[in-house]
């Protein structure tokens, strides 16, 4: 499939907004400015910003406790995120919810979830919504290969299929539950667990966001169309740890094998080369993109990090409509 | 509060139906206002589910709108959350309330939770059916009483209707609610408890207690099938010389603690009567709302009878002395009042 | 493989025993001296005593809300349920458990289970000890098609199969989930979805008793040499309604389809027919076994019938230890 | 009861351990008594848990005992129920007690009920480990402190230990126990609460209630985390001459009643303190019991203070109002005494 020019160049664009907008959060984390922990997308940029690049805006998503990338692949503005990270009033939720809560109706997105696999009933939901409302929306549920664990899983996974619904399962591989390889989390092979239920069934490169925009256009269409769901698997890896506080992980995981992801297999850069050996973007345009992005993000901190907090009398208010 | 105690006069038709009736008449007449209200749950459609309540909705409505689920509470469950985000206004219905053990998380860590992390910005505007009652001979894991569970956290609302009248406009306030809603409808008194039911249009807000029976010697606050027991036992009483003034709260969460507490000031004594577990569940709450509020009014302290705090068991010679009777009420109140 | 003849005799046996006390059960109902309600094996027999016969006394098993055949064929004495059914002190739970809990350590009957799906980690954790324990032992997980339902099936398929546990889960496929077929809540196919954790599984004719009988002891005594889990179907029919009470059932199956499984696919007439044609019983010797298990199971209902309940008092026993 | 306040007098090496080090120290000990003593759950094993409280443990029992497994709650919560049938005395460990809301069946309709329902036959002998306690910006879903739900339910029993003594003491009964046990660990109190620990073997039975501070003017019940609460207010209140005795019940099932009321009956007055949801909860049982018998020794009603009944918030700003704090306590302690 032939990707048009400026789609290409955003998929670069995307890419990097979330990798700095990661480093970002790192950083604010580091110098003790944000309250609590976060999960690091870093290194598993291509599959949000390819999936999310074959959505409509009107498509829903729901995210995962490590949804930075899927918020900001939706549509969601760093600032307003940034905000809600320092917990101010300014952010997303109002301060909130924080880091693995982000939600935001105006780009569809139906919130990350601090409960593994918490969400695969909210998207099926929202794709049976979306279907008996004729509204031709599909919706997409991002999830670590961790999930796997939860049966509420293998529940939509029937029912979804039963039913033919619009919903995408997107399962993002990075080979680690927290601290532990998936190997010894996970008998048998993954997308044959869909291909159970009769589900349609993908695998690909998680670290090539071209391919990844392939496969998710093709699936995402297919569902819009009234084909029924699909499961995409995605084989990724995340450079940084289980969350911010997780440095030492020599324990769990060899440090040849993150230096060989990180060198060999990352997406941006990886995306960048074939910009340039396809002509179709010079190392100047790219640096360029990176410079305004820096700019944007560090903006974007800014503004978070002058925010105000919400005043304590806001606590019990959006607890009932 | 009173005048929802009985039909509006001006009520046209109203009849006497069945506690089930009534509930499925709700569910029928917000089906046919709202196209997005749909129902889901095992054997829902032509079976009308286990209970043989919804007989007949499935013809009206059709299969895609009174809807046969796989038995995936937690999985249908999360559909429906997902269905209310985005535009619906589903009801789910996963049978026997014990069930709800398998779907809380679905209810209490997302349902509950979702309008407040998301500062207000996504609602939930779900309905949980739930049933609940012993001495059905099912046993401890078909006949609990769980609505204590949902009334502790908060974001939910939870519905515990006693009568046809207030099982009918409880049902449509529950479904017309912006918030995810948890009604417990008590099996025993789906076919056993009638009573009149207009056939005209009403809701009753949801955290307005009722006044079931007016009187000036003691309170007895009741729930759900406790309610026709603390009748009772009132009617016993009045034999005695005893007037019990009987107050159902009907919704545990929101909570009409001005209507309690009136009452016990009043009448200075207070039994709470609940058919759940009785240890760290509804009736505790209840008593120290009433005790911190109306202390000085207060003869004695608040008493509490609750299901026995024992899993509920099969032999009818076990079961039946697991659930507050009657008599236990009337002895309890007689005790109090010293007559 | 070839079943020695006390072997195939006793299989029949076991059948008529289950169905003679299913109709007694039935009969209790409907004079309305049973308490409640009982769900009938009344055509699943097979499976049961296939199974069983292919157990050790002290291998465990799990069972379901339709549970008499699984007790009876792994040892349970009739008079003892009976009075559980009815009640009475003297029962197997003393009354406390009823038709879907009855529990026996005896004959390594785990209990019956009310909560469709719900003994699936009972099960597995039973395998579990027994492999910790070094002791031999397999537990079987009896359940329905429509447990398949239940996401917690599934994460004991993984963990099973993830830790080599000696467990076989038996998927006793009647058909119908309540009043629904199961086509209508089940996507894809049954099997796979135990495939797709790599697990070993078999589909196989749940009203024959030998076919039953020689699939259970392939797979338990791999499980039993320590070789993994396995998933067993069996296709099999209830005669009766999904209960006792449910006998208009015409608007959900029809009456022809119950028809052509009674008179064609009847565990016991089939299995008895071959004994006949294999020359290993005659009418007359079946017919013997037949009246000795009536008088058998008429002087449990007796028993049961005039055993006392149990004193009130008793309520509070047995919540702890 | 006091004497358990303090570590025995003849207690070899008494050591200062925090509460983390308390429950492992527990454990491991168990460990070296009964080879049936496992431990499963996520990340328990090289990682030595998310909160890191078990690090070590792995090297000398072995993966075989110290167990990692997937993300299957429910899944090994079974197992748990199924190997405490069978022989084993399991551990499962289920990290955030919020989780807890995803094993409720297996916990409350399967282990509770087992026991009651074999009539008496088949036991379980399982503890159940989650965590409780907010302010680590968790936000709502990895924030709740939900003991009151077990507590509900017949057939469970409930540990919620307030300092590493008791943890280690109350942590050896449960797992010693032939009853599913449920037990609460304060997340923030893992590093932050030390305490002096004997080296030595020592259990305290479950459902002995413990003074954790004596005086005479005003009760203060309160258990985890709130302990400290309470005891920091009692050390404000000591200076504006008001006498405070903290009394930590230590389990809520077993519930030594017997102690919270004689402190009552003596004092005259009550504050019931949790970091659990305010409505339905602990709170709400526990002043209950106190207003039903110490009713005629009490100066005025039974107060309590709990967790806000909103989702727990993210934000630093909001988060921190949502806990009941010392001042809190101090504020309606005096207000209580008038002075
Ligand atoms: C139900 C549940 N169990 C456990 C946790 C704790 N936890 C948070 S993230 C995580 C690992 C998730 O791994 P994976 O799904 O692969 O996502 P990844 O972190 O690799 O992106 C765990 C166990 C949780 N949040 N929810
Ligand atoms: C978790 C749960 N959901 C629903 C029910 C109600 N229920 C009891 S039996 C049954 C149907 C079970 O079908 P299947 O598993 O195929 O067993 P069968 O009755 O056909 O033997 C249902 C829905 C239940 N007991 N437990
Ligand atoms: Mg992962
Ligand atoms: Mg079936």
């Amino acid at each position: 499939m032939s990707i048009p020019q400026e789609k290409l160049l955003r998929l670069y664009r995307q890419m990097v907004a979330i990798r700095l907008f990661e480093e970002r959060v790192n950083d604010l984390y580091t110098r003790a400015v944000m309250p609590g922990l976060a999960h690091l997308y870093i290194g598993e940029e291509a599959i949000a910003v390819g999936v999310c690049e074959a959505l409509r805006s009107d498509d829903y998503i729901t995210s995962t406790h490590r949804g930075h990338g899927h918020c900001l692949a939706k549509g969601a503005k760093p600032h307003l995120m940034f905000a809600e990270l320092l917990g101010k009033e300014a952010g997303y939720c109002k301060g909130k919810g924080g880091s693995m809560h982000i939600a935001d109706p105006a780009t569809g997105n139906l919130g990350a979830n601090a409960i593994v696999g918490g969400s695969a009933g909210i998207a099926t939901g929202a794709a049976y919504a979306s279907k008996y409302l004729k509204q031709g929306r599909v919706a997409v549920c991002f999830f670590g290969e961790g999930a796997l664990g939860q049966g509420l899983l293998y529940e939509e996974l029937n029912l979804s299929q039963l039913w033919k619904l619009p919903v995408i399962f997107v399962c993002e591989n990075n080979g680690y539950n927290e601290y532990t390889h998936f190997s010894e989390s996970t008998a048998g092979d993954v997308s044959a667990r869909a291909a159970a239920f009769g589900m349609a069934n993908e695998t690909a490169d998680g670290q090539n966001v071209r391919e990844v925009y392939g496969v998710a256009s093709k699936y995402i269409e297919r569902a819009r169309r009234g084909e029924g769901p699909a499961f995409l698997q995605f084989k990724t890896y995340r450079y940084h740890g289980h969350h911010v506080g997780d440095v030492a992980r020599a324990y769990y995981r060899p440090k040849a094998e993150e230096q060989e992801w990180v060198t060999q297999r990352d997406p941006i850069t990886l995306h960048g080369q074939w910009l340039m050996d396809n002509g179709i973007a010079a190392r100047p345009a790219l640096d360029a993109i990176q410079e305004e992005l820096i700019k944007e993000m560090d903006a974007a901190v800014e503004f978070a990090v002058s925010a105000p907090y919400p005043d304590p009398s806001k606590v019990n208010q959006d607890v009932y409509v | 509060m009173s005048e929802t105690a009985a039909p509006p006069l001006q009520a046209t038709g109203v009849r006497e139906l069945t506690f089930g009736e009534a509930i499925k008449e709700a569910i029928a007449e917000e089906m046919r206002r709202d196209p997005k209200v749909v129902l889901m749950g095992e054997d829902v459609a032509e079976a009308g589910t286990t209970f043989k309540v919804l007989l007949g909705l499935v013809d009206e409505f059709g299969k895609d709108r009174i809807i046969d689920t796989p038995i995936s509470e937690a999985g249908f469950t999360g559909i429906g959350v997902g269905a209310a985000m985005t535009g619906m206004r589903p009801i789910v219905d996963i049978m026997f309330g014990d069930f709800l053990m398998i779907i809380m998380d679905q209810v209490a860590n997302q349902a509950a939770k979702i309008h407040y992390m998301s500062g207000g910005k996504w609602k939930v505007p779900l309905v949980i059916r739930a049933t609940m009652g012993a001495t059905r001979r099912s046993a401890a894991q078909h006949s609990q009483s769980l609505h204590a569970w949902p009334s502790h956290i908060p974001g939910l609302k939870v519905v515990v209707p006693s009568t046809p009248y207030d099982a009918k406009g409880l049902f449509k306030a529950a479904i017309r609610d912006d918030n995810p809603v948890v009604i417990f409808e008590h099996k025993i008194s789906y076919k056993k408890v009638k009573g009149p039911v207009p056939a005209e249009d009403y809701v009753i807000p949801l955290g307005v207690a009722d006044v079931k029976r007016a009187g000036s010697d003691i309170t007895l606050v009741a729930l759900s099938s406790m309610v026709q027991t603390a009748l009772g036992a009132a009617k016993m009483l009045e034999e005695v010389g005893i007037n019990a003034e009987v107050v159902d709260p009907r919704t545990t969460w929101p909570l009409d603690e001005k209507t309690l507490v009136e009452s016990v000031k009043k009448t200075s004594r207070c039994i709470v009567v609940d058919e759940g577990y009785f240890r760290y569940g509804i009736t505790g709450e209840l008593a120290s709302v009433i005790q911190e509020q109306a202390f000085y009014d207060l003869d004695g302290p608040v008493r509490r009878l609750g299901a026995m705090h024992v899993p509920i068991p099969f032999s009818p010679a076990l079961e039946d002395v697991t659930v507050p009777s009657e008599r236990q009420v009337f002895d309890l109140a007689r005790q109090m009042c010293n007559r």
